[in-house]
């Protein structure tokens, strides 16, 4: 086997110290490189995706030390479905991005391009890593781009938002780190699947007491109610390619971890309750809010918490089925969110503000832009015949299955306060009274490929969903069977 | 196909017979009161003068093709209700199509004038004829629900929906439905003062106050068909409560021409005594607003109406 | 591949193609959708018969499509329909902007609906319920511009919140049965209301909410009047029968499959839903001035009438629904597309602006004058047969009296609506504000007429009707559905004969139609409407002769108590209460970095507090 | 001389040119109902017209108030098969109770012209004969029968219920010999009489043509 998980990281890392170099020889390298990484990792993911279909898991070791004592790299088909999905949005986002930062200045470029795609490559670390404080190592590579992302527009209210961000994600490094400590101390491991395996040992309360710690750590990064509040403005600051890749990368990331550590590593009662209301109140909450918000991107930022609180409940629910809803959605999630705001870009791009206001009949300027967005918002409430129309299908009916009757009312209500949201907007862009001259900014080819190819996706997997579901359950499945996980990499060694 | 030749006949004689009946009723109408209010009055006949001078008017006008069309409605309604109304008792000149069509259809077919007349009038322009409809709409609501629930409480208590049905029970019993349901009766008795919109309940045509409402755009040859098909009408709904109600006419055991006069006879007594009701009640009332009108069937002869309807249940064995 | 997924592929490609049309050329894009359908329709027609079926997996579900005979009397309204609105939408929507959105989305709408009955399991029913609902939604807007944030989102929110009762009932006859094929959930009784109650109740709310059910009828006016007309016409006459359609097979093996005496309680309330829904309709419709929003209302009356019918349960009852379903479709469709027509050449319909359109419109008018006959249920046209199925069934055999009472208070006031409206727009003054209206262009009279023509020949031969109505209730479970050509006959053996009655009206209209024209036929003039009897007045140009505003005012004050429960207010103030309910929650979000960080640690706290309470 | 025309009193000259401009011709151009030519048809037609006599009582003066007597208990005009019409399309007699003012003139003239063949005119009292005591008002019409054709003029100021009665019972006579019913007369002298009416009407904005 050529390619190796660990390309993911290897490549993104070059790349990010060539850059610099590489802007030297020519301007557009900076612009040009990340793409290529980001196309890499694709090609890595689908390799890797069909080498575990043929041969099964792959776990990799890396510098010599065999786990659990070094650091290892595991691509289940859990891990790589994740991981390939990551690194495909991760890519359209580039793809959607590459004109668009044409207007930036040239000094910053180079900047945002590796921060970006370090968000992106620090993402798939935390995916496919097998270590805890690797976990951690690539929490923090993906935190740090992030604050710098958001606060990317030297701007009072980016500046802002990029402290909130750094001062949350501190308390979230903090908290980790602490879980971090009181595991190894209790554990003496820092391997995932070890932990796993020791868990039954360790002390009742030491391990709720660290399990809390995680849950509160990564519950930030998955932006869990109450500990979200950096997301609106994070989302609302950013660049809005940044902020799509926060909606469609960097909640998958956290969510993953989030999950990882719940599901594998501890074996606490009471957890999936835990995960299953406040998946319910992050949701309701966040909708709530969104319903009142004036600022499209806001509201799409609170949408994104929603929405990843529909995904905490079914991973709260936590049946085989709950679970591919979960991972389904989480893959809706990220495309047709990656969607939403790409073409809500070009609106503040043309309307040149963020108001949902100044939307009116913006129809007539951006039609094609437009059409996309009312797909997406259509596709996000889940209207057959979208994609999202499946996962909450799925997710709804894992609830039944567990006879949660309130659950399902409730998330069918939130869905309503959602579509009313969504439909207000999509209503004022197609039918309110225009206001303004034509549009100054057409979508450039290469960000009409890439909303096209995320709107492609929405309706094909809409109407005929096999062709990804297999991935999706085996995925489902991978992430369920926790004993053979510990199994073949403790044995792998 | 002599069968046909009499079911022609008899049609032919059954017109012939509400509408003289109706127009000399008409004539009696304007006697009572004359009298009551110490006058001579004019003769019995002088709706027929009226009638035919109408008729003999030279020129005529219309607003439009639903102005001309007005009066045929009414005698297309009138004509059809009489054809399924049965005059005497199993008399084979009488007799019609009196099995096929039952209440219900009575109930919407005697509605089909109004509301021809009412886009007959429509068309005419006149802001007094709108009205006029409006209101007679509005009145017609009025009086239908305390009459249909009378009918609803015959039907249910007799299980039947044909009136001639119910005119066959009364003579195989030989009790009156007078008797073993009055408060149907009282209900349908109520609701007809609407029915033949005299006073009280005659704001509909008031000529004072809207010029005679509908009709005030028409004259000479449509005003005369109108009054034609307003006499059969009356005609039809004297009979149709003598059926309901009365034991209907022709129950006597003659032969042949013997039997069919004196069920004239008694039909014409039952009739007309009937008709004094509202004739006298009009005679004494003045008028009622169209919103007291319909108030006023919505109170007393509803309530008598679904008193029929419990009444009906308990004798039916359906409740107590 | 499977006939029925070309057709429906054939409708969604159709409905891209049609959106392409439009911008390639606009004059072609009606003609197109047109065609799609006609396609579409002599397809379906032609190859599909009845009991056809196709299995097929996706998504890990069993799916299945088919017809029985329930579905395509169903399918004759939708597909028939829709010809007939797309032929008339040609020259309807001709000169109006974003024509492709339009077309592309009303085909949408049709293959929605058509998906609907062809499904034979919830996940295609649920599927394609959305897909109808969300397009439909589509065209509600189109009208709408800046009203789109009440008008619009009240259909949608309703809209939805059916679906999702829909879809939670769904999701439980899955659980509870392990099934999700309509007719397996049928045979293990899930329609029940004696096992899980929520289902068949929640099944109800989603169908009774497409059906514009009271409480739930008030997104219906709005959005009926709002639509353009040639899709009002699918909208009213054709999806509102998609709830009569889910009702009709919810509640209708519910009946078959129990004891109904031990459930007259669900008769009754759904029955005194409909009969509300029908008062509701008819006395908000009588006080409209805008003769787009009567019908609407009036529509909403309607569909109580064919509730009342489902709701008896009992063989004339649900034969009463079904006739109407389609009369009501036919001559409703026909009254919406006068309308249009009304507003295409007058440029409004409110009636208090225009008024005496008849010399002008002369085929318009005679076909609303059919429609309005038939809606009012006077013989001898087609809405008298289902009115006459419907009384029947309540008094002979659902011995429900009262209701019977309101059903008849709410229809004998739909006369008043039923005058209002060919007063309000055909009769009464000729104004001068509408001397340059001309009559309609051929392409939308013809589908009117040929509605006009169905209502006509429904009120002789109802067995056209009837037959299939037959066959429908039987694949649905009833034995023995008896029908004659043309004559109604109850259970107490009374008969009504229609043929007769369509001739004796037809001999005497005849009659004194030829003698009353005949007689004084040279001096007999027609004079204008300006040539009244006004005391003696010339009227001016400027004077005011039309009777149009509160034209049933004595009405509305006699019925006043009637007009106090508005129910639109009720659902406006409930969302206005949420709306500030929301605004109090949104707070939590200060926006503030301090509050945020307070916000974990009080939350790190309370775990830690409670942790022995939610971990174990 | 002149003082007596400052009050209006027309000169000799005027009055001849105005007997040659108002005189009044009612001709028998019309009269197709003669009694030596009317049929039997006609004859019964006749009788029915005769015996029913639906008025439009267009009070216009003094004389408004004798029709209530007329009508009710005491004098019972519906003896004679008269009785009272709402609108002038219902209506066979028009009522002129007395003075004309010219504003009224012209709804007289209008609702005549609204009313159905055959029609009657009775004019009550001297005002409608020829001015009464309004013989010189600016505003009062003099002679009725120079802008409609009357039937029958009931004399007196004003007429009591007993002469109005007989003006009535004078009209069935006329109407029975076919000598009533000016219609026909009005239609074929159209231009005389708008001449006439146009000279007093100032504000004239009637229709062009004449429709019944």
């Amino acid at each position: 086997m050529v390619i190796t998980p660990v390309h993911y990281i290897i490549a993104p890392l070059i790349a990010a110290f060539a850059i610099p170099l590489l802007t030297k020889i020519h301007k557009d390298a900076a612009r040009v490189v990340p793409g290529i990484v980001l196309f890499y990792n694709v090609i890595v993911s689908f390799v890797l995706m069909k080498h575990i279909r043929e041969h099964g898991m792959i776990s990799e070791v890396l510098a010599g030390w065999q786990a659990p004592w070094g650091i290892n790299l595991v691509v289940t088909p859990f891990t790589g479905y994740l991981a390939s999905m990551v690194s495909i949005l991760g890519f359209i986002i580039w793809l959607y991005g590459f004109r668009f930062k044409r207007t930036l200045k040239g000094g910053e470029i180079k900047f945002y391009e590796i921060l970006q795609m370090m968000m992106i490559a620090g993402s798939i670390g935390i995916i496919i890593t097998g270590d805890i404080f690797n976990l951690f190592v690539f929490i923090e590579i993906v935190g740090i781009s992030a604050f710098s992302l958001t606060a990317f527009y030297r701007s009072r209210d980016g500046a802002e938002a990029g402290f909130k961000y750094l001062l949350i994600g501190g308390f979230a490094s903090a908290f980790l780190l602490l879980g971090i400590i009181i595991i190894y101390t209790q554990t003496g491991s820092l391997n995932m699947a070890q932990i796993a395996e020791r868990m039954p040992d360790v002390p009742q309360q030491m391990k709720i007491i660290a399990l809390i710690f995680f849950l509160v750590a990564l519950g930030i990064e998955a932006e869990m109610f109450p500990l979200n509040g950096w997301a609106p403005d994070a989302y609302s600051q950013a660049p809005t390619p940044t902020s799509a890749t926060f909606a469609a990368v960097v909640s998958v990331a956290g969510v993953y971890a989030l999950i990882r550590v719940v599901y594998t590593m501890f074996d606490v009662e009471g957890v999936n309750n835990y995960l299953m209301i406040m998946g319910f109140v992050s949701m309701l909450i966040a909708e709530i809010a969104a319903i009142s918000q004036k600022n499209l991107k806001r509201m799409l930022a609170y949408s994104s918490m929603g929405q990843i609180g529909l995904v905490l409940i079914a991973f709260g629910i936590g049946s085989k089925l709950a679970v591919f809803g979960a991972l389904f959605l989480m893959l809706n999630h990220g495309v047709i969110k990656s969607l939403l705001f790409m073409t809500g870009s070009y609106f503040i791009y043309n309307t040149e503000d963020k108001k949902i206001k100044s939307l009116n009949g913006i129809y007539k300027k951006l039609p094609f832009v437009s059409f996309l967005f009312g797909l997406g918002a259509l596709a996000l409430i889940g209207f057959p015949p979208f994609s999202g129309f499946w996962s909450k299908f799925y997710i709804l009916m894992s609830a039944a299955d567990e006879k949660y009757i309130f659950l399902i009312i409730g998330i069918l209500l939130v869905t309503v306060i959602e579509l009313t949201y969504y439909l207000r907007v999509v209503g004022r862009i197609f039918f309110a009274k225009e206001e303004g001259e034509p549009a100054s900014h057409k979508p450039s080819v290469n960000a009409i490929i890439a909303m096209s190819s995320l709107a492609l996706f929405i309706i094909v997997i809409g109407v005929y969903p096999d062709l990804i579901m297999p991935h999706i359950q085996s995925a489902a499945e991978a992430l369920l069977d926790k004993s053979n996980y510990i199994q073949q990499i403790l044995s792998l060694n | 196909m002599e069968g046909i030749f009499i079911k022609i006949l008899g049609a032919f004689l059954t017109a012939i017979l509400a509408f003289v009946v109706g127009m000399l009723y008409g004539g009696l109408r304007r006697k009572v009161i004359a009298r009551a209010q110490n006058r001579v009055g004019p003769p019995i006949h002088q709706n027929f003068l009226d009638l035919m001078k109408l008729q003999a008017k030279r020129t005529n006008i219309a607003h439009g093709f639903m102005g001309h069309m007005a009066p045929v409605w009414i005698i297309i309604a009138a004509m059809t209700v009489l054809m399924f109304i049965p005059i005497l008792h199993g008399n084979l000149w009488f007799e019609n199509l009196t099995m096929k069509g039952d209440l219900i259809f009575l109930l919407y077919m005697m509605v089909f004038g109004s509301l021809g007349m009412a886009l007959g009038a429509g068309q005419s322009g006149n802001p007094n004829s709108a009205m006029g409809v409006s209101r007679g709409l509005a009145q017609l609501v009025g009086f239908e629900i305390p009459f249909f629930l009378a009918l609803i409480a015959l039907m249910i208590q007799f299980n039947t929906t044909s009136i001639a049905v119910l005119m066959d029970h009364q003579e195989a019993t030989g009790r009156w439905i007078i008797v073993d349901n009055p408060f149907a009766f009282i209900a349908a008795l109520l609701a007809s003062l609407g029915m033949f919109r005299y006073a009280p309940f005659d704001i509909v045509g008031a000529p004072a106050e809207l010029a005679s409402g509908p009709r005030s755009e028409f004259g000479g040859k449509y005003l005369g068909t109108m009054m034609t098909g307003g006499a059969v009408f009356a005609f039809i709904k004297l009979v149709m409560y003598v059926d309901l109600f009365l034991g209907g006419a022709g129950n006597n055991n003659l032969e042949g021409l013997a039997g069919t006069a004196l069920g004239l006879v008694e039909l014409l007594v039952k009739t007309f005594l009937l008709y004094m009701i509202p004739v006298f009640i009009g005679l004494v009332t003045p008028r009622f607003r169209t919103e007291q009108a319909i108030q006023f069937f919505w109170k007393w002869p509803t309530f008598f109406g679904i008193l029929a309807i419990v009444w009906a249940l308990y004798k039916n064995g359906t409740i107590g | 591949m499977e006939i029925i997924a070309i057709i429906l592929l054939i409708l969604l490609v159709g409905s891209f193609l049609t959106y392409f049309v439009d911008s390639f050329n606009k004059k072609w894009t009606g003609t197109t959708a047109f065609l799609i359908v006609l396609i579409t329709a002599g397809i379906f027609f032609t190859k599909i018969k009845s009991g056809y079926q196709f299995n097929f997996q996706l998504a890990g579900l069993d799916l299945q499509w088919g017809l029985t005979d329930y579905s395509y009397y169903f399918v004759y309204i939708i597909l028939g329909l829709s010809v007939l609105a797309l032929l008339y939408s040609i020259k309807y929507m001709e000169g109006k902007a974003r024509l492709g959105y339009f077309y592309g989305s009303f085909i949408l709408t049709v293959l929605g609906m058509l998906g609907v009955v062809i499904s034979q399991d919830f996940v295609s029913l649920f599927f394609f319920w959305e897909i109808m609902t969300w397009a439909s939604f589509l065209l509600v807007i189109y009208n709408a511009y800046y009203k789109i944030k009440t008008k619009g989102i009240k259909y949608m929110i309703f809209s939805a919140v059916g679906a999702y009762a829909m879809f939670t009932a769904i999701v439980f006859i899955h659980v509870h049965y392990d099934t999700l094929l309509i007719s397996e959930a049928i045979a293990k009784g899930a329609f029940n209301f004696e096992q899980y109650i929520y289902i068949p109740i929640f099944l109800l709310l989603g169908f009774g909410i497409k059906a514009a059910v009271m409480p739930f009828h008030v997104w219906a006016p709005p959005a009926y009047a709002k639509s353009p007309m040639s899709f009002t016409t699918i909208f009213s006459g054709a999806m509102s029968k998609m709830g009569v359609f889910g009702i009709g097979l919810v509640f209708t093996s519910f009946y078959l499959s129990s004891n109904p005496e031990n459930f007259f309680w669900v008769r009754t309330i759904l029955g005194w839903m409909g009969g509300i829904t029908a008062v509701m309709g008819t006395i908000y419709a009588l006080i409209q001035t805008d003769a787009k929003k009567l019908l609407a209302y009036s529509s909403v009356a309607q569909l109580g009438y064919i509730i009342v019918g489902l709701s008896t349960g009992t063989q004339l009852g649900v034969m009463a629904a079904l006739y109407l379903a389609v009369i009501h479709a036919v001559f409703k469709g026909a009254l919406f597309m006068v309308a249009g027509a009304v507003e295409k050449q007058a440029g409004t319909t409110d009636m208090t602006q225009i008024s005496g359109l008849i010399r002008k419109m002369p085929y318009t008018f005679v076909v609303a004058l059919v429609s309005i006959i038939a809606l009012a249920g006077v013989p001898p046209l087609g809405g008298f047969v289902g009115k006459w199925l419907l009384y029947e069934a309540l008094i002979t055999e659902s011995n429900n009296y009262i209701l019977v009472v309101v059903v008849f208070f709410s229809s004998t006031a739909a006369f008043m609506y039923s005058y209002r409206f060919l007063f309000g727009l055909f009769l009464g003054q000729e104004e001068k504000e509408t001397e340059h209206v001309k009559e309609a262009p051929a392409t939308m009279i013809i589908p009117m007429i040929i509605l006009a023509i169905i209502a006509t020949v429904a009120g002789a031969y109802p067995g056209l009707i009837f037959e299939p109505a037959a066959k429908a209730m039987q694949a649905i479970g009833f034995q023995d559905v008896t029908w004659q050509m043309s004559s109604l006959t109850n259970v107490w053996g009374d008969t009504t004969d229609l043929f007769l009655i369509a001739m004796l009206i037809f001999a005497v209209f005849i009659i004194s139609f030829v003698f009353l024209t005949l007689k004084g036929l040279k001096k007999t003039r027609y004079v204008g409407t300006k040539d009244i009897s006004t005391s003696g007045e010339l009227p001016k140009e400027w004077e005011n002769l039309t009777f149009q505003l509160d034209f049933f005012k004595p009405f509305e004050r006699a019925a006043a108590p009637l007009y106090k429960m508005d129910m639109n207010k009720i659902w406006k103030d409930l969302g206005k209460n949420l709306e500030a309910f929301f605004g109090f929650f949104r707070k939590i979000y200060t926006g503030n970095g301090q509050t945020y960080a307070l916000y974990i640690v009080i939350f790190l706290v309370v775990l830690l507090l409670f942790r022995d309470v939610l971990f174990s | 001389m002149s003082e007596i025309k400052s009050i209006g009193i027309p000169t000799p000259e005027e009055i001849k040119q105005a007997q040659i401009d108002f005189a009044p011709r009612c001709t028998s151009a019309g009269r197709v109902n003669d009694k030596e030519t009317q049929g039997m048809v006609e004859h019964i037609l006749n009788f029915a017209r005769k015996h029913s006599l639906f008025v439009v009582a267009y009070g216009t003066g003094c004389g408004a108030i004798e029709i209530p007597a007329t009508m009710t208990s005491r004098y019972d005009a519906e003896r004679f098969g008269i009785r009272g019409a709402a609108t002038p399309r219902q209506a066979d007699v028009m009522l002129i109770t007395g003075y004309l003012s010219t504003k009224t003139l012209k709804r007289v003239i209008r609702v005549y012209e609204q009313m159905q063949d055959p029609k009657y005119v009775i004019a009550f009292g001297s005002c409608a004969i020829n001015g009464g005591m309004y013989f010189d008002s600016y505003n009062t019409i003099n002679a009725l029968d120079r802008y409609l054709p009357v039937d029958v003029y009931i004399s007196g100021c004003m007429p009591r219920p007993e002469s109005v009665i007989k003006g009535f019972v004078k009209l069935q006579e006329l109407i029975k010999n076919g000598n009533a019913g000016n219609g026909e007369a009005y239609r074929s002298d159209l231009d005389w009489y708008r001449k006439n009416q146009q000279k007093v009407i100032k504000n004239w904005d009637f229709p062009d043509n004449y429709n019944w």
